[in-house]
């Protein structure tokens, strides 16, 4: 441990101050001075976010740094995801505040343990040693498990937790499984390592056979991180059983992190066995893609249909990982999914703010039907809605559509005409489910209930966040597509985005 | 003969992945949700082995002081603990509103 | 130069008359309608007299040239940078001018049309004085006028076409007048659609003739015509061209197969079918052919089937009008028939005659027209001939002028009708006697029906219905009938214009016309002129015979037709008689198999069969292939539902289930939402990949 | 100094809706006010274009461009760039004037959410404009895909029984085919930057021009053909062409009446505008390439479903049984004049169809708003509910007429000159496509006389139908514009002509670079060139127009 | 610490084989058994079993930790709520779901063909061969600690502080969900 060693945990030792200042504070405050719980921890990830601005400064324009004994990485990619899990926490807890109060669980471990899992999202974005990129992920997922069943009175919270917990358990045993293989072949726990040895030795020899298991095995504890096909099936419960703002929480954080975790693997360690899993991963895009846009069809609960939906983009996304060649990977897709994730964050984020805010008094609100007529309830969420719709379907110039833009970009980029095809079509078949909300919010038949709905002001400002940066990143992107290319190190040409690898 | 007398990793493997193969039908195919979660611990065992005995292994080819598989099967193991408690917990809370351990009674959320 | 270089004003006076009435009609007094209409076509005809005077002076010192005035380029962008490839690869430009042409044939046409229309104006003020909608009428007819003054006087094939839709969409309004009326509004679109077909078949001879040319000019056509040497290909093209023109001049003429809207469009005011419908709308297809002379000229085999369309259509129509009972009807049928004189006349290369006989027949028919229309002014709107009788003394004058013009159409010397129509078969027996016999029982049958007319109307015996009507029966207004004297004069002397040299006379009309058929001219000047021969003398005769025997046949037949009084031909050959009332069931035919109009059984055939076939198609077929793909969407949605529902809980958890147990818990077979197995999925899945991966 | 009337242009209506985003919805004739006053203003100042873009028209290039190649997002090289020639100076008068016009005749015809209705349509015209002035293919991309949202919503939310129905067909309908054509747009962008020294990744339309040609020699007939396709699907889509067609009479039928005004009069030409300015000049090889593709080329092709689609549109029109259905197939009809001399490849097919498409939006425009009246009267669009109109309702009767004259086009009107044009372009290239689609015409008449016998002639049967108001004195503004601009065009189309002159040209030389061009000292204007009627002044003298260079070729290299 | 090549000892294989058995018996039991009480008694005994392993495979510090923390902490955990939970009512129902014929299937072919890809080698030769080496077992601790602590070489020594976050969350994870009021 060198003194640089401490500045790299900066960001998240301040996260578990917090969270423990959290539960130590949350003993004192009186039962209607719980909102101050929030404030703390809206501190808490400001002074993280701090921290990781002070790494920044501190890089200097350097790539990146290897620290904690070479365990972890911290270059430009793990802190553009750091930054987005802050801003996606950030904007969680905004809404949090109302919905925890409405539901009477207004309890400070909800949001010790919102910091604690960013702690571990930390982790898995800068770990470079599969030992502690499994323990933050682990860290993560105990914290994203008793989220999703925080609402303790609530059956479905309950199912959902315990869904989420067992399928998330037996996935990760898997993984681990798949992890001590790649340890068994390499003889190391370092991703570096593991890339040149998969290379030089293990590529071409009997080992071969063994790699792959370990390839299929640890590759299903990504896949199921991020609910790709057939690995899916827990998101839709989950979602829509957890609290509607960690549903939020967990469609962009947690699965921005499950991206991180699965670009390092795929991308650093694995990328000798590229050849094995193009195709793999192929055929899970088309059967994600397929899948979860049928799925969505039909489905009258929006927290679930948003479930499906988040669950199809996985699908596009997957695509940014299959351009390219056979050993060589397209930079423009790693592109697409970072800002893919990032626009993703603001979008959906919003759309589950507007349904956060739908909760009030007796309407649980995350039926389609709850949507009807919104428009005359609320007019500026539901025009946000629309927005967060659209632009979840990639309609330009909403954000969205950057995400979709890159994707398809470097397929096109690398000859996958008949992919990139397919996938602008099913986004095209996604509009239907996107537009049954819209056609509820401005369409359905208004309710008797004339009443505006009540929106409290933190999450006003989470719906302001949200869709400002929905419109702002659409319309004027340039200043994230450098923002991505910086955190891909990808060299920056004015008037040109010529890529170097 | 000499390959099943002379026990080298492979047999450890071997016997991971039979420990493995049972941890995945308990998860499968057992009602009862702690069953399910031993079932869990089973697979993570598995996985613990498999670490120690590729310990032994690389120990021979990198030196005495190899121990990373060790370490590992420790956070594994420590991994096992945390979600063994978060797992029981989470099914008190459930069993106080449903009055059942079973898994497929938990239906609620479906489509 | 004051009428000659402000040619582009004719057409305009009527124009503005029009426009006055479109604006302003509803709120003017009748008089002041009557003053501003019949105005403006008064003032057309005085200029289209001083013009057509300028014109005669103006011509001898210009190589009798035709007159043209451009005004302004109407189509094209003047640049001459807006270009099309012509057939022989050269490039030419898009352009198409509003500009005017003056010359011995428009002059003709001119001046017919500007004076019948005035007196057809002047008439209708009479007619039309106790119908509403006065203003709309004089509105329209004066579109009329200048739609007609437009096609008569355009300078190139796409200005006539103008006006050549005008006059078909003036037609249509003013057969529509009566929109009230089913019937009227179903010949109205009758009529235009028709026309329309015409149409078409006009605008492609003009694209041909534009690729051909590179100009649509009248000058630069017949430039182009005249300069020769053309490929044979090249002639197959402008039989081409010239047989879509002749299509549109069917549309327009009323030539078989084409004929049937003219005589729907009685349903019209009887002004409007004097105006229109038998003395200058539809002689705008004689006008075309023979403005086109020299492309036809070039194309002997157009010219052929010009000459046989024509006799075809003159027996033709003069059959069915042997037997009609609606005294329109029987003009109509002979309009059609005269009409066919004209076109064979243009078939046989006699373009003079042709446009001769259109200057007779304009009188005397319009003439008839308008008496029929006094007539039926007198009789308070009954037009079957059955039900009149015995009217010579009540309207006398009406009588007397009708008789004129009876005499003229029925080729009795003396009158117009003699000169022309004799000229025509003169000319047909010269090119082939087959087309003259044709002619020769049409002049028979024209006589017959035409005395058939007179006997039926004003002398047989009284068989009007009722009391009152006959009670009712009066001369009409002043308005009326100076028109119906005028006429009738020009019935008489019109024909002195151009008598042939064989009766001594000058041919003032063909030496007019000498430098527009120039071509023909030319091309007939070989063959020579051998002067009158004693054939031309024994038919002369012979067609006089003809008018003789069918007066005298329908003397016998009808001249005392009493109140159920029996027609000849059915008394002799019922069949033929039903066919000929019936019109030969053409339009039935058409109705049938052609437009759809009738259901055939329970098929629907021709235009809006196909129509019917077509929306089916659209809304099962096609929309149906959209929404079916929607519907399939939907529809794996719910298979995807259905298969977590039925495959993966039901076979894939019940299944085994079941087989092991023997059906022990059907009721639980709905079970879903189960932990255990996405996990059995997620199972699956790593087995599959596994497999595929470890054994490929 | 570049000048900035085309952004005051695109930017005006939604100025506009901003605008109105603060005013308080109960306020419904203030409302009403405010909108018709921004969208009259969003008509006027594009007036002064007129003369500027005048006094330039023969000059080769774009004009009034504006802004430059990857300003807006410089690591993509996105631009915002403007710039138009004749082709988009005259459909962006035509927007702007029915934006005008369908705004005025919503006056009663909206009664519930008048606010957002007013803030979509201001919406909605920014964005077609935006369509048809961008000089960047992905600021085009954005506009075309970005106005879908307002349409849809102005259907979805004001339209008819199945307006739910009818919008989500006609978003996903359009969608699909423009994401097509995203990927082509992909492609082309890479095959620029692959084939330009130094390598640079760029959007403009007129960078490339230079290179999308050459893909044809890059990567073969069949690349490049699938190519088309992608942008053929959003074309033909757009168009709409047969058989790609059917969510246009369920648009129509429930969009409310402005919004079919502008979806018919501005939004199918957006498609036809799509294949001029992209399909030939960026695949002149396709169009030219012999090879058959199902016994066709692809010429053929499309020359095939072209007249298909005169003819079917047509017949399928004479049967219709609602008055707003029937227009809507016309359209398919029309437009299918339009796509033929598009393809005819030939300069008089290609101005024609300019013409054609103008003149289709300004009659078959009035013709929805003739529906619209009827149908705010008596809420039903059956013609079998009709027959007699024209007793009660003379001034309707009247210009319904014109109108329907205008449609079926009849010369000395609108309609006439455009097909005229058309039909004559494609005859000279090949006189059998003229002659197929001559039917069309005829059967024009046909329908359009039917209904308009069966709904005004006759006597009035139904007594509903007795106690008809005629038209208002602002109905019968919205219709006069358009009446004017009927009779000029059919009168006087000259001015039209002389701004398609150099465009079309240079379009043609793109695609069929063998085609023969103007020589480059042709014969000067015969006759002086007259002033419109409409007071346009004429800045440019016979002599200036004959010494303006003619159109160069650019883009073969 | 050098390690020093001998023969193996003859009991190796017997042991091995013993204690696999054990393990895979107790696990078999674990999952058959239809009281959890039992189930859980055969999962201390393959957790016991193994820890003799782990053993055999010169980790006495892990074996340790496995018998403490293992059999010693997370089965009282699982004991504890086992009792707490209502035990009769379950042992009169079905003991696997109905899914249980193929759930057995596909694990069982994913076990085969884990098991098939580790025997299967080319040419005779074994995967991962021993090295025929043995360690002095007392300074596996230190050793292992070195990984976790030392300054040069604690390469887990991050990790093993977000383990702590770890338990840190499986505590606080518990304490919400299983108390009632908080």
């Amino acid at each position: 441990m060198v003194w640089t060693d401490y500045l790299l945990a900066l960001p998240i030792t301040l996260l578990t101050l917090f969270a423990l200042g959290i539960l130590l504070i949350d003993f004192m405050l009186p039962k209607e001075m719980k909102w101050a719980n929030a404030v703390t921890a809206l501190i808490g990830v400001g002074f993280s976010a701090a921290g990781v601005y002070k790494i920044q400064l501190w890089m200097n324009g350097s790539p990146g740094t290897l620290g904690m004994l070479r365990t972890m990485l911290v270059d430009h990619f793990a802190l553009y995801f750091w930054y987005l899990f802050l801003a996606a926490t950030a904007i969680a807890i905004l809404m949090s505040v109302r919905y925890l109060e409405t539901e009477h669980e207004n309890h400070g471990e909800y949001y010790a343990l919102m910091l604690l899992a960013v702690a571990g999202m930390m982790c898995m974005a800068a770990g470079f040693d599969i030992v502690l990129i499994f323990i933050g992920l682990e860290l993560m997922a105990i914290s994203t498990y008793v989220l999703v069943g925080f609402l303790r009175r609530d059956r479905r919270s309950n199912e959902a937790a315990l869904k989420y917990l067992l399928l998330g358990a037996f996935s990760s045993g898997i993984f681990a499984y798949g992890l001590s293989l790649l340890y068994g072949l390499t003889g190391s726990t370092n991703l570096g390592v593991i890339q040149q040895e998969l290379a030089r030795h293990v590529m071409n020899s009997d080992y071969k056979p063994v790699a792959v298991v370990a390839l299929l095995t640890t590759i299903t504890g990504l896949l199921f991180k991020i609910a790709a096909i057939p690995f899916h099936q827990w998101a839709p419960d989950a979602y829509e059983g957890a609290p509607t703002s960690i549903t939020g929480f967990m469609s962009v954080a947690v699965k921005a992190a499950g991206w991180a975790m699965l670009l390092r693997i795929l991308v650093v360690g694995l990328i000798p066995m590229r050849a094995i899993w193009v195709p793999l991963l192929v055929f899970v895009s088309i059967a994600t893609m397929t899948g979860a846009n049928f799925a969505a069809l039909t489905q009258t609960n929006t927290k679930r249909l948003l479930a499906y939906s988040s669950i199809a983009h996985v699908g596009y996304m997957l695509l940014g990982l299959i351009a390219g060649t056979a050993t060589q990977l397209s930079p423009d897709g790693i592109k697409g999914i970072l800002i893919y994730l990032l626009v993703y964050t603001f979008t959906n984020l919003g759309a589950f703010a507007v349904i956060t805010a739908l909760r009030h008094r007796n309407v649980i609100g995350d039926e389609l039907e709850d949507l009807n007529g919104l428009y005359s309830r609320a007019p500026v969420e539901a025009v946000l809605m629309l927005v967060f719709m659209l632009s979840l379907a990639g309609i330009p110039p909403l954000a969205g559509f950057w995400g979709k833009y890159f994707i398809f970009l470097s397929l096109i980029e690398s000859g996958h005409y008949a992919l990139a095809s397919l996938g602008v079509l099913y986004s095209v078949f996604g509009l239907y489910y996107y537009l049954k909300i819209a056609n509820a919010m401005f369409m359905g038949k208004v309710e008797e209930s004339e009443e505006r709905l009540p929106i409290s002001l933190s999450m006003r400002t989470a719906l302001a966040v949200t869709g400002i940066a929905t419109l702002y990143i659409g319309l004027l992107p340039n200043r994230f597509i450098e923002m991505v290319n910086w955190a891909l190190g990808i060299a920056q040409h004015p008037n040109v985005a010529r890529l170097t690898q | 003969m000499d390959a099943l007398l002379h026990i080298t990793t492979l047999h450890y493997l071997v016997l991971g992945a039979a420990l493995f193969l049972l941890g995945v039908i308990g998860v499968l195919t057992r009602r009862n949700v702690v069953i399910v979660l031993m079932s869990i611990e089973l697979i993570l065992n598995a996985v613990n082995l498999n670490l120690v005995a590729f310990s032994r292994y690389w120990q021979g080819i990198h030196g005495p002081n190899a121990l990373h598989g060790q370490v590992f099967a420790i956070f594994v193991i420590t991994d096992a603990a945390a979600e063994a408690a978060v797992g029981l917990g989470i099914l008190i809370a459930f069993f106080r509103n449903k009055e059942t351990v079973n898994v497929d009674e938990v239906n609620l959320l479906k489509w | 130069m004051l009428f000659l270089g402000h040619i582009w004003l004719l057409p305009l006076f009527p124009a503005m008359g029009a426009a006055i009435m479109f604006f302003f009609g509803r709120r003017l007094q009748k008089a002041t309608v009557s003053a501003v209409c019949v105005g403006s076509v008064v003032l057309a005809f005085l200029m289209a007299c001083g013009a057509v005077l300028q014109y005669v002076n103006w011509a001898p010192a210009h190589d009798h040239q035709p007159y043209e005035k451009i005004l302004y380029t109407w189509l094209g962008s003047d640049t001459g940078h807006l270009n099309f490839q012509k057939s022989d690869g050269t490039r030419a430009s898009l352009q198409a001018d509003a500009g005017f042409l003056l010359d011995p044939l428009s002059s003709i046409w001119l001046l017919f049309v500007t004076g019948v229309g005035m007196l057809i104006h002047i008439y209708s003020t009479g007619y039309m004085a106790h119908e509403g909608g006065y203003y709309r009428f004089f509105g329209y007819l004066n579109l009329f006028m200048f739609s007609m003054l437009t096609l008569i006087l355009a300078n190139n094939y796409v200005l006539r076409f103008v006006g050549w839709e005008g006059v078909g969409l003036c037609s249509y309004l003013l057969i529509g007048f009566y929109f009230q009326r089913k019937s009227a509004s179903d010949a109205a679109n009758k009529a235009f659609i028709v026309n329309r077909i015409g149409d078409a078949g006009f605008i492609l001879g003009m694209f041909f003739i534009a690729w051909l040319c590179g100009s649509l000019r009248f000058i630069d056509v017949n430039s182009f015509a005249h300069a020769g040497h053309f490929s044979p290909e090249t002639l197959q093209y402008l039989t081409t061209a010239t047989l879509l023109l002749f299509v549109g001049a069917c549309g327009k003429s009323a030539q078989l197969p084409l004929y049937v809207w003219l005589p729907d469009a009685m349903e019209g005011p009887t002004p409007v079918s004097a105006l229109i419908h038998a003395a200058t709308m539809v002689t705008a297809g004689v006008y075309m052919v023979a403005r086109s002379n020299a492309l036809f000229i070039l194309a002997p085999k157009s010219m052929l089937v010009v000459a046989i369309v024509g006799a075809l259509t003159a027996i033709f129509a003069a059959s069915i009008g042997l037997v009609q009972n609606d005294i329109k009807r029987v003009l109509a049928y002979s309009t059609v028939s005269q009409l066919g004189y004209m076109f064979l006349a243009l078939g046989v290369g006699a373009f003079s005659a042709g446009v001769f006989h259109v200057f007779t027949h304009a009188f005397f028919k319009a003439l008839l027209f308008l008496g029929a229309g006094s007539v039926i002014h007198a009789m308070s709107g009954e037009q079957d001939m059955r039900n009149m009788g015995d009217l010579s003394e009540k309207i006398p004058v009406t009588f007397r002028t009708m008789c004129v013009a009876t005499l003229a159409i029925a080729g009795i010397p003396g009158f117009a009708g003699f000169f022309s129509k004799d000229e025509i078969l003169w000319q047909a027996w010269k090119f082939h006697p087959a087309l003259w016999a044709i002619g020769f029982a049409t002049a028979l049958m024209t006589s017959f029906y035409m005395f058939r007319l007179l006997y039926l109307t004003f002398w047989s015996p009284s068989r009007v219905v009722s009391h009152e009507v006959e009670h009712h029966v009066h001369e009409s207004p002043k308005s009326m009938t100076i028109p119906l004297v005028i006429l009738a004069f020009f019935s008489i002397f019109a024909g002195y214009l151009n008598v042939s040299e064989s009766m001594g006379g000058a041919k003032h009309i063909d030496k007019f016309l000498e430098p527009v058929f120039a071509s023909v001219t030319e091309k007939e000047a070989p063959a020579g002129e051998s002067g009158p021969g004693l054939t031309e003398y024994l038919l002369m005769g012979l067609s006089i015979a003809a008018a003789g025997a069918g007066w005298l046949m329908a003397r016998r037949a009808y001249g005392n037709a009493g109140k159920g009084y029996t027609e000849p031909i059915a008394a002799a050959a019922p069949p033929l008689y039903d066919t000929l009332l019936n019109k030969y069931y053409v339009d039935e035919g058409y109705d049938y198999i052609a437009t759809g109009r009738r259901k055939l059984g329970d098929v629907r055939l021709g235009v809006m069969g196909l129509a019917e076939a077509s929306s089916w198609f659209d809304s099962h077929v096609i929309d149906g292939a959209v929404n079916a793909a929607g519907w399939i969407t939907r529809s794996t949605a719910a298979f995807s539902s259905w298969w977590d529902k039925w495959i993966i809980d039901g076979i894939g958890v019940n299944g085994p289930a079941i087989l092991a147990r023997m059906l022990s818990y059907p009721a639980r077979l709905f079970e879903w939402g189960l932990v255990q197995w996405y996990a059995l999925v997620m199972t699956a899945g790593l087995v599959g990949f596994a497999f595929y991966y470890v054994y490929h | 100094m570049q000048s900035h009337i085309l952004s005051i242009i695109l930017f005006a209506p939604l100025v506009g809706a901003l605008f109105l985003l603060f005013v308080p919805k109960e306020n419904k004739d203030a409302i009403r006010w405010i909108a018709n006053i921004f969208a009259l203003a969003g008509f006027l100042v594009s007036l002064p274009l007129v003369p500027m873009f005048w006094a330039q028209r023969f000059e080769p290039g774009f004009k009034f461009v504006e802004g430059a190649a990857g300003n807006w997002i410089p690591s993509i090289g996105a631009g915002y760039v403007l710039g138009i020639d004749g082709i988009s100076f005259l459909l962006i008068m035509l927007t702007t004037l029915l934006g005008w016009i369908s705004i005025l005749s919503s006056w009663t015809a909206i009664e519930n959410r008048v606010k957002e209705y007013y803030i979509w349509f201001l919406f909605l015209q920014t964005g077609m404009l935006g369509v048809f002035m961008a000089l960047d293919f992905f600021l085009f991309f954005v506009f075309w895909e970005a106005m879908l949202v307002p349409m849809y919503l102005l259907i979805g939310i004001w339209g008819g029984p199945r307006k739910l129905y009818a919008a989500i067909k006609f978003f996903l309908y359009t969608l699909a085919g423009s994401v097509l054509m995203l990927l082509g747009i992909l492609f082309l962008y890479f095959h620029h930057h692959s084939v330009t020294n130094p390598q640079v990744y760029t959007f403009s339309i007129v960078e490339l021009y230079h290179t999308a040609p050459q893909i044809y020699s890059d990567y073969g007939p069949r690349v490049a053909t699938l190519l088309f396709l992608s942008f053929f699907f959003a074309f033909a889509i757009k168009v709409p062409m047969f058989p790609f067609h059917t969510w246009l009479p369920d648009a129509h039928v429930e969009a409310p009446t402005a919004g079919s005004v502008i979806l018919a009069g501005v939004l199918l030409k957006m498609g036809t505008y799509g294949f001029i300015r992209f399909s030939l000049p960026f695949f002149p090889n396709v169009m030219t390439n012999p090879a058959t593709l199902l016994g066709m080329t692809v010429r053929g092709w499309m020359i095939f479903l072209s007249l298909v689609g005169i003819i079917y549109g047509a017949l399928v029109s004479l049967m219709q049984k609602d008055m707003k259905k029937l227009v809507a197939y016309s359209s398919v009809s029309h437009l299918g004049f339009c796509t033929l001399g598009i393809f005819a490849l030939t300069p008089l097919g290609l101005s024609g169809s300019v013409l054609q498409q103008i003149n289709h939006g300004i009659s078959t425009g009035a013709l929805f708003l003739i529906v619209g009246i009827l149908y705010e009267r008596r809420h039903t669009r059956e013609i079998a509910e009709y027959g007699g109109i024209s007793n009660v309702m003379p001034i309707y009767a009247t210009i319904t007429m014109i109108m329907f004259l205008s449609s079926m086009g009849l010369p000395l009107l609108n309609g006439f000159v455009g097909e005229f044009t058309i039909l004559q372009g494609t005859f000279m290239e090949n006189w059998k496509w003229g002659a197929w689609a001559v039917p069309g015409v005829v059967l024009a008449a046909a329908y359009l006389l039917w209904l308009y016998q069966r709904v005004f002639f006759g006597t009035v049967t139904n007594p509903k139908n007795e106690k008809l108001n005629d038209l208002t004195p602002r109905e019968v503004a919205t219709f006069v514009p358009l009446l004017i601009m009927a009779f000029w065009i059919g009168l006087y189309p000259k001015p039209f002509f002389q701004i398609l002159e150099q465009p079309v040209n240079h379009t043609i030389a793109m695609v069929r670079p063998d085609y023969p061009q103007p020589a480059v000292n042709a014969a000067a204007p015969t006759a002086p060139l007259v002033v419109p009627a409409s007071g346009v002044p004429t800045t440019t003298t016979p002599s200036a127009a004959s010494t303006s260079a003619p159109p160069k070729m650019k883009g073969t290299k | 610490m050098n390690p020093t090549i001998t023969n193996p000892p003859v009991a190796t294989p017997f042991f091995f084989y013993l204690l696999a058995a054990t393990m895979v018996i107790g696990g078999i039991l674990v999952i058959a058994r239809k009281n959890a009480i039992h189930s859980a008694m055969a999962l201390i005994t393959t957790l016991l079993a193994q820890a003799g392993l782990y053993l055999m495979l010169y980790a006495p510090f892990v074996a340790g930790v496995q018998i403490i923390l293992y059999a010693g902490g997370i089965m009282v955990l699982f004991l504890f709520v086992i009792m707490l939970i209502n035990l009769e009512r379950n042992l009169k129902e079905r003991q696997f779901n109905k899914q249980w014929l193929v759930g057995i299937a596909a694990a069982a072919a994913l076990g085969g063909l884990f098991i098939a890809v580790y025997t299967t080698s080319t040419k005779g030769k074994v995967l991962f061969p021993e090295g025929r080496m043995t360690y002095g077992e007392s300074q596996n601790t230190q050793n292992v600690a070195m990984l976790l602590f030392d300054s040069r070489l604690g390469q887990y020594m991050f990790a093993f502080e977000i383990a702590s976050l770890l338990l840190l969350v499986a505590i606080i994870g518990a304490v919400v969900m299983a108390k009632k009021r908080i």
